[in-house]
C-alpha cells in the first residue's frame, strides 16, 4: 500500500487530490458520480459578502483545448453559506475548504471572520485573483502590495490555514508568491484562469457578455506548470497547484514542479469521476515506480 | 429504476439520416436505463478534438426502457454534431444522463406541443408520456422545407398533427407562429409545451400570454457541465439567474425574463 | 473582386496575411508549397548582431493544441545576414520584414543600423520579447520603461518602418504598447509566445533542455486575441495580430479585435500552405458578407 | 519525377500488423511520385486531437514508383501512432514529403546495414537501393523478442542477413553490438549504415571509429515542422546545430557531436 497523504501546512489530506473552485459546485452535486470521501479535499464555490447575480449570459465559450468563462463569482453570500449550504457539506468526509472572494478588503475580512466560526472548514482560499469582476478581484491579484495587504488583514481575523489563490495575470509570479507569504499565507494555489477573449467572427461580436473572460482547461497546462514551478522556487510555503490537469499524469507533473497537492478544475465537467480515477492513477504511478510516499515527489524534477 | 444520474459509455445500434442536416442515433446502455422524463437530456462526449473539449447536450428524444436503449434527434450545427453524424452501429459514446428537468405533467387535456428544428426532438418523448396518461394533444412542427419534414407517423401514432415549411412546400407555409390555428379568436388550449429556437419560443409564449395559456418552453442555452457546477447556462427569471441545466431546460414562460 | 489591401504606417500590403518571424525560415524553403507573392508579407527568423547557437537539444515539446519552443534565437549573425541571405531574398514579391534581436540596447542599434541600408527591407520588427534567451530579451519586453528605451534608441538610427513586438508574459499588455509607441514605435506586433514548461513524469524531468520556453499554438488563441483587443483600446498605432491562428475564421477574430494585418505562426508547420489558404478564406468571407475592404473590418467589433 | 516537396493528401491502401507493437501502411498518391531517396521521411498529419497537433515523422520504409505508392513501417507510441495503426483502406492521410537527406552511396561493396526496432524502417528502402547500384550488404537487425522478427524474406532478397533478439529467442541473444560478428578482430567491412535508438547507434558508431569503418546513421529527434524552418530538431555537428530534418536525418557518426 502506497503512502498517498500529503501534509499542508499542518492539516492532513489523505491524498492530494482536490477539486477546484467553481468547477465542483458544494461537491452535493458530483455525489451520483463519485464517493466524495476518496477526495483529498473539495473547494467550494467563491463565496462573497453579499448576494451576487453574476454576469449575463452568454457567460461560457469553448476553445482549442479549452474553454472561457465569465461567471462573475454568482453565489447567495455568506449568510447564506454558514445557514443554508455549510450545515449540507459539513459531515463529508474530506476537507471542505472555502474560496473567499469580495470587491474590497473588508468583504474578504467579513466573509474570511465568519468562516472562522464553521468548525469543520478547516481552511480557506483567497481568491484574489478571479478575472470576471470588475471590482478588485483582479486589482488585489496583479498588485504586489496590495495582495500582501488584503492577505495581511484576512490574516489579522482568520486563525485556521489560509490560503492564497494567485492569479497568473502578471510578469513575475514570484513577486506575488512572496508578497502573500509576506501577508501571512500558509499555502499559494495557483494559477487561477488567464484572461482571454473569444470572437464569433460570423456575428462579428464578442462571445461573452463580457467581451473578455478566464481562459481555464489544457490548453493553459504549460504556463500553470511554468508557474508554479517558478512559485516554487521563490517561496517556501506548500503549493497547491492546478491549470488544465486531466489526468494522473498531469497530476504527476504538477507535483515534480512543486506542488504538494492538486486541484481538478474544468476536467470534472468533462468527466464527473475524473478526479477519483486521478486519485487512483497517481497510487499506480507510485506503484511503477516503487515510491512509497507520494510526498517524496514533491518538486522533485531532475534538473541537473 | 433508479433517479441517478449516470456517466455511461453507451453503445450506437442505430445511426441513420432523416435529411441532409438531421440524424438519429440509438444507443444502448449497458445496463437497465435510471429513469428518464420527457425534457430531460443527456450531455454526450464527441471525441478528442480540440474544437469538442466540451460535451455536447442533446434532448432525449424517445426511450426504450425495455430494451435499454434510447434516441437522439441531432441536427448538424458544428463540429461535434458533424462528428456523431459519422458514428457507426457498434461504436462506443460517452454520455451523462438523465439531466436537467422535465416537462410537467397537465392539468388539462387540451395541450398543443409546438416545436421547430431539432426543437421537435423531446416532443415525440413527451407526446408518448402524454398518451400513457390519457392525453392526446395536438403536434405542431415547423421544418424549413418538404425534405426536412420527418417523423410524421411517429408523432401521429400520439396526436393530432400539423405541419408548417418555410417555404410552403408542405403543410402551411410559414413559420409554425404563421400557423392558422393561431388566428383563431380563442385558442382551443388550456397548455402549450414549445421547443425550438429562442425566437421561435419568444414568439409562441407571446401568443401563449395574450390568451393566457399556461406555456412551458424549453431552452437550450450553452452549456459546460450540464449538471449545475459551473454556472455557466443561466437565465434570469423571477428567482435570479438559474440553472438551464438544472433548474431547467424547462421553464415556465411566466417566470422568465428574456 | 475584393480588396485585401492594407496600410500599415505608410506600406501598402496586398493583403493582411503575413508569416511569422521563426516559423517561415527566410521563405526559401516554402517555394516548394507556395507562391510566396500571394503573402502580404514574410517575417524572417530573428537576427542578432553575432553568430548564435542557441539553446541544446531537445527544444520543443508538443502540448495541447500547442507547443513549446526553446530554440533560442539560433542565427549566423547580421553580416551573414548581409551577405548570404539578402541577397537570396531581396527578390521575393512581398514584404520581406526582418525580426531584430539581441542582448543589448547596443546590438539591437548595430542591427537596425545595418538593416536600415538594406533596400529591399522596409522595416524591421524588433523582438524585444522573445522569452528563450537570458540576457535581454524577455526583461526588455515586461518592463516598459526599458522597452521604451530600447525602442526609442532604434528609432534613432532606424529611418523606415519601426514594428515592436511585445511580449504577453505582463501584467498589462496595455502599458507596454503605450510605452513602445512613446518610444517611436509605428506598429505593434503581438503576441509572442507564453512561457510555459513541460515534464516528462515518467523520466521526471523538463522536457526542454532549458526547462521553461515559448508556448504557441491555437491554445493561446484566446489570450492573444484579448490582447490585440486591449492594445487597440490603448494606443492608436496599427496592430499586427498573431497568436494560434490556424484558418481564416481566425484571421478575420484578429482583424475584429483590431488588428490591421496578421501573422501565421505555428501553423505553418502543420501546413506549410496554410497562410495562402487564408488569404482566399478573407476573400471568401469578405464575399459573403458583402464587404468590399478588408481594411472595413479592422476593429470592426461590435460591443454595443 | 521531380525533386519537388509535397504536401499532399494520399490514400490508405493497406494497413497490416507486423506484431502487437509495428505495422506497415501502404499508401498511394494522386499523383505520380516524386523522387525519393533511401533515408528521406514523410511528416504525417495524424488528425485533429490535441496531443497530436504536430505532424508525425516516419522514414519511407519502401516505394513503389510504378504504381505511386510508398510504405511505412510504423512502431506504435503513443497517441498518435496508436490512431495511425487503426487507419484503413480508403481512408486518407495529409503527408508531406520526401523530407530530409539520404544515405550516400557507398565506394565499397563491403556494406553493413544495422538496424534496431522501428530504425530497421528506411533499410528495406536502403537494400533494394544498394542492389540496384550492385551492392549486396550484410543486413543485421535487432528485435525485443521472436514475436517481433519479421519481414525477413524481403531483406534477405537484397543481402545476407543476420538476427539478434533481446531474450535469444531468435538469432543471436542480446543487442545488435553483442553479435557475434562484432567479435572478430578484424570487421569485413568499410562502410556501416546505422538507425536504431541513439544508445545502439552511439555503439555502433564506437565500434566502426573503433575499426575506422565509414559510418552513416539516421537521427530521429524530435521535429515541430520537419522542413527547415523551426530549428528544433538540431544535433550538434562540426558545423554547429545542424537541422535534422534537412542536413540530416543522416549523418555521418564522424561528423556529430554526441
Ligand atoms: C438542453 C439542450 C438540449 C438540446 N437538444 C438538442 C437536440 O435534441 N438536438 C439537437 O440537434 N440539438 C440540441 N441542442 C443543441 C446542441 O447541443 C448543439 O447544436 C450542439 O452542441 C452543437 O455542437 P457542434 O459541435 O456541432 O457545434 P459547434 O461547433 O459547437 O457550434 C456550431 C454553431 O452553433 C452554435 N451553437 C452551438 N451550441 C449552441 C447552443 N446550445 N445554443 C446556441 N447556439 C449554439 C455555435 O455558437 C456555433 O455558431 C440542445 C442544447 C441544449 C442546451
Ligand atoms: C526522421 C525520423 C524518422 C522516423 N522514422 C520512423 C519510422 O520509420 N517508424 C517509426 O515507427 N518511427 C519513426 N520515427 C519516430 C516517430 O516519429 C515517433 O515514434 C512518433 O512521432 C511518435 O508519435 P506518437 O504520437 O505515437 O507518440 P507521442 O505520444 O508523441 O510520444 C510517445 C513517446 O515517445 C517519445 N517520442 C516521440 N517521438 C520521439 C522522437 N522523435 N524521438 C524520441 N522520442 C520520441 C515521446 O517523448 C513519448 O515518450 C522517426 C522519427 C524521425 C525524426
Ligand atoms: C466555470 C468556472 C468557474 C470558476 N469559478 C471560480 C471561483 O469561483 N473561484 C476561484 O478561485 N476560481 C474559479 N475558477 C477557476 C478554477 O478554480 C481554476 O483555477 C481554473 O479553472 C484553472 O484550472 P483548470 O484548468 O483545471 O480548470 C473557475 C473556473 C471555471 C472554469
Ligand atoms: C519555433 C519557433 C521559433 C520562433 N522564433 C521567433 C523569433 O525568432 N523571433 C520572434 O519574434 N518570434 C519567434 N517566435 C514566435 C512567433 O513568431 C509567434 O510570435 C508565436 O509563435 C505565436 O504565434 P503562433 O501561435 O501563430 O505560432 C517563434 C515561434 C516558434 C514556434
Ligand atoms: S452547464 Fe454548468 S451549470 Fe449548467
Ligand atoms: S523540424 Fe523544424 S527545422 Fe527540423
Amino acid at each position: 500500500m502506497k503512502n498517498l497523504s500529503v501534509n499542508i501546512a499542518g492539516l492532513h489530506f489523505k491524498n492530494p487530490v482536490t477539486t477546484a473552485s467553481g468547477t465542483f459546485g458544494y461537491g452535493d452535486e458530483f455525489l451520483d458520480f463519485i464517493d466524495l470521501s476518496r477526495l483529498g479535499g473539495i473547494f467550494v464555490k467563491a463565496v462573497t459578502g453579499k448576494n451576487r447575480d453574476g454576469n449575463a449570459y452568454p457567460r461560457m465559450a469553448e476553445t482549442s483545448s479549452g474553454m472561457l468563462n465569465s461567471v462573475g463569482l454568482q453565489n447567495k453570500g455568506i449568510d447564506h453559506f454558514c445557514r443554508e449550504i455549510y450545515p449540507r457539506i459539513r459531515h463529508f468526509d474530506t476537507h471542505m475548504i472555502v474560496n473567499v472572494s469580495g470587491s474590497t478588503v473588508e468583504e474578504y475580512i467579513e466573509v474570511a471572520e465568519r468562516i472562522n466560526e464553521l468548525e469543520m472548514i478547516p481552511a480557506i482560499e483567497l481568491n484574489i485573483s478571479c478575472p470576471n469582476v470588475k471590482l478588485g478581484g483582479m486589482a488585489f491579484g496583479t498588485v504586489p502590495a496590495m495582495a500582501a495587504e488584503v492577505t495581511s488583514e484576512v490574516r489579522k481575523v482568520y486563525k485556521k490555514v489560509l490560503m492564497v489563490k494567485l492569479s497568473p495575470n502578471v510578469t513575475s509570479i514570484g513577486d506575488l508568491a512572496k508578497a502573500v507569504v509576506d501577508g501571512g499565507a500558509d499555502v499559494i494555489t495557483l494559477i487561477n484562469t488567464l484572461l482571454g477573449m473569444a470572437i464569433d467572427a460570423e456575428r462579428r461580436r464578442p462571445v461573452l457578455s463580457t467581451i473578455t473572460g478566464g481562459l481555464s482547461g489544457p490548453a493553459i497546462k504549460p504556463i500553470a506548470l511554468r508557474m508554479v514551478w517558478q512559485t516554487h522556487k521563490a517561496v517556501r510555503v506548500p503549493i497547491i497547484g492546478l491549470g488544465g490537469i486531466m489526468n494522473a499524469t498531469d497530476a504527476i507533473e504538477f507535483i515534480l514542479a512543486g506542488a504538494s497537492a492538486i486541484q481538478v478544475g474544468t476536467a470534472n465537467f468533462i468527466d464527473p469521476s475524473v478526479s477519483v480515477k486521478i486519485v487512483d492513477g497517481i497510487e499506480a504511478y507510485l506503484d511503477r515506480h516503487k515510491i512509497n510516499n507520494v510526498s517524496d515527489l514533491v518538486g522533485a524534477l531532475r534538473t541537473e | 429504476m433508479t433517479f441517478q444520474k449516470v456517466v455511461q459509455v453507451l453503445t450506437v445500434v442505430n445511426n441513420f439520416r432523416l435529411n441532409s442536416r438531421h440524424f438519429i442515433i440509438d444507443l444502448h446502455a449497458p445496463s437497465p436505463l435510471p429513469n428518464i422524463l420527457p425534457g430531460q437530456f443527456a450531455q454526450v462526449l464527441v471525441d478528442d478534438s480540440p474544437s469538442t473539449f466540451l460535451r455536447r447536450p442533446f434532448s432525449i428524444h424517445s426511450v426504450d426502457f425495455g430494451n435499454n436503449t434510447f434516441r437522439l434527434l441531432i441536427q448538424i450545427k458544428g463540429e461535434g454534431t458533424r462528428h456523431l453524424s459519422k458514428l457507426k452501429p457498434g461504436d462506443s459514446l460517452d454520455a451523462i444522463y438523465p439531466l436537467g428537468n422535465a416537462f410537467s405533467l397537465p392539468l388539462t387535456k387540451d395541450v398543443l406541443l409546438v416545436g421547430g428544428g431539432c426543437g421537435v426532438a423531446p416532443l415525440l418523448f413527451l407526446s408518448q408520456f402524454l398518451n400513457q396518461n390519457y392525453v392526446r394533444p395536438t403536434i405542431l412542427v415547423g421544418f424549413r422545407t418538404k425534405e426536412e419534414v420527418s417523423e410524421i407517423e411517429a408523432y401521429e401514432k400520439y396526436g393530432n398533427v400539423l405541419i408548417t415549411t418555410d417555404d410552403g412546400t408542405e403543410g402551411e407555409k410559414g413559420l409554425v407562429v404563421d400557423h392558422s390555428i393561431f388566428q383563431k379568436e380563442r385558442l382551443p388550449f388550456k397548455k402549450i409545451y414549445c421547443c425550438g429556437p429562442d425566437a421561435m419560443m419568444k414568439a409562441v409564449a407571446k401568443i401563449a400570454r395574450m390568451h393566457r395559456i399556461d406555456c412551458e418552453v424549453s431552452l437550450e442555452n450553452t452549456m459546460a457541465c450540464g449538471f449545475g457546477v459551473c454556472l455557466c447556462c443561466i437565465t434570469p427569471t423571477d428567482k435570479g439567474n438559474e440553472r438551464v441545466c438544472v433548474e431547467g431546460p424547462v421553464f415556465n414562460e411566466s417566470r422568465l425574463r428574456w
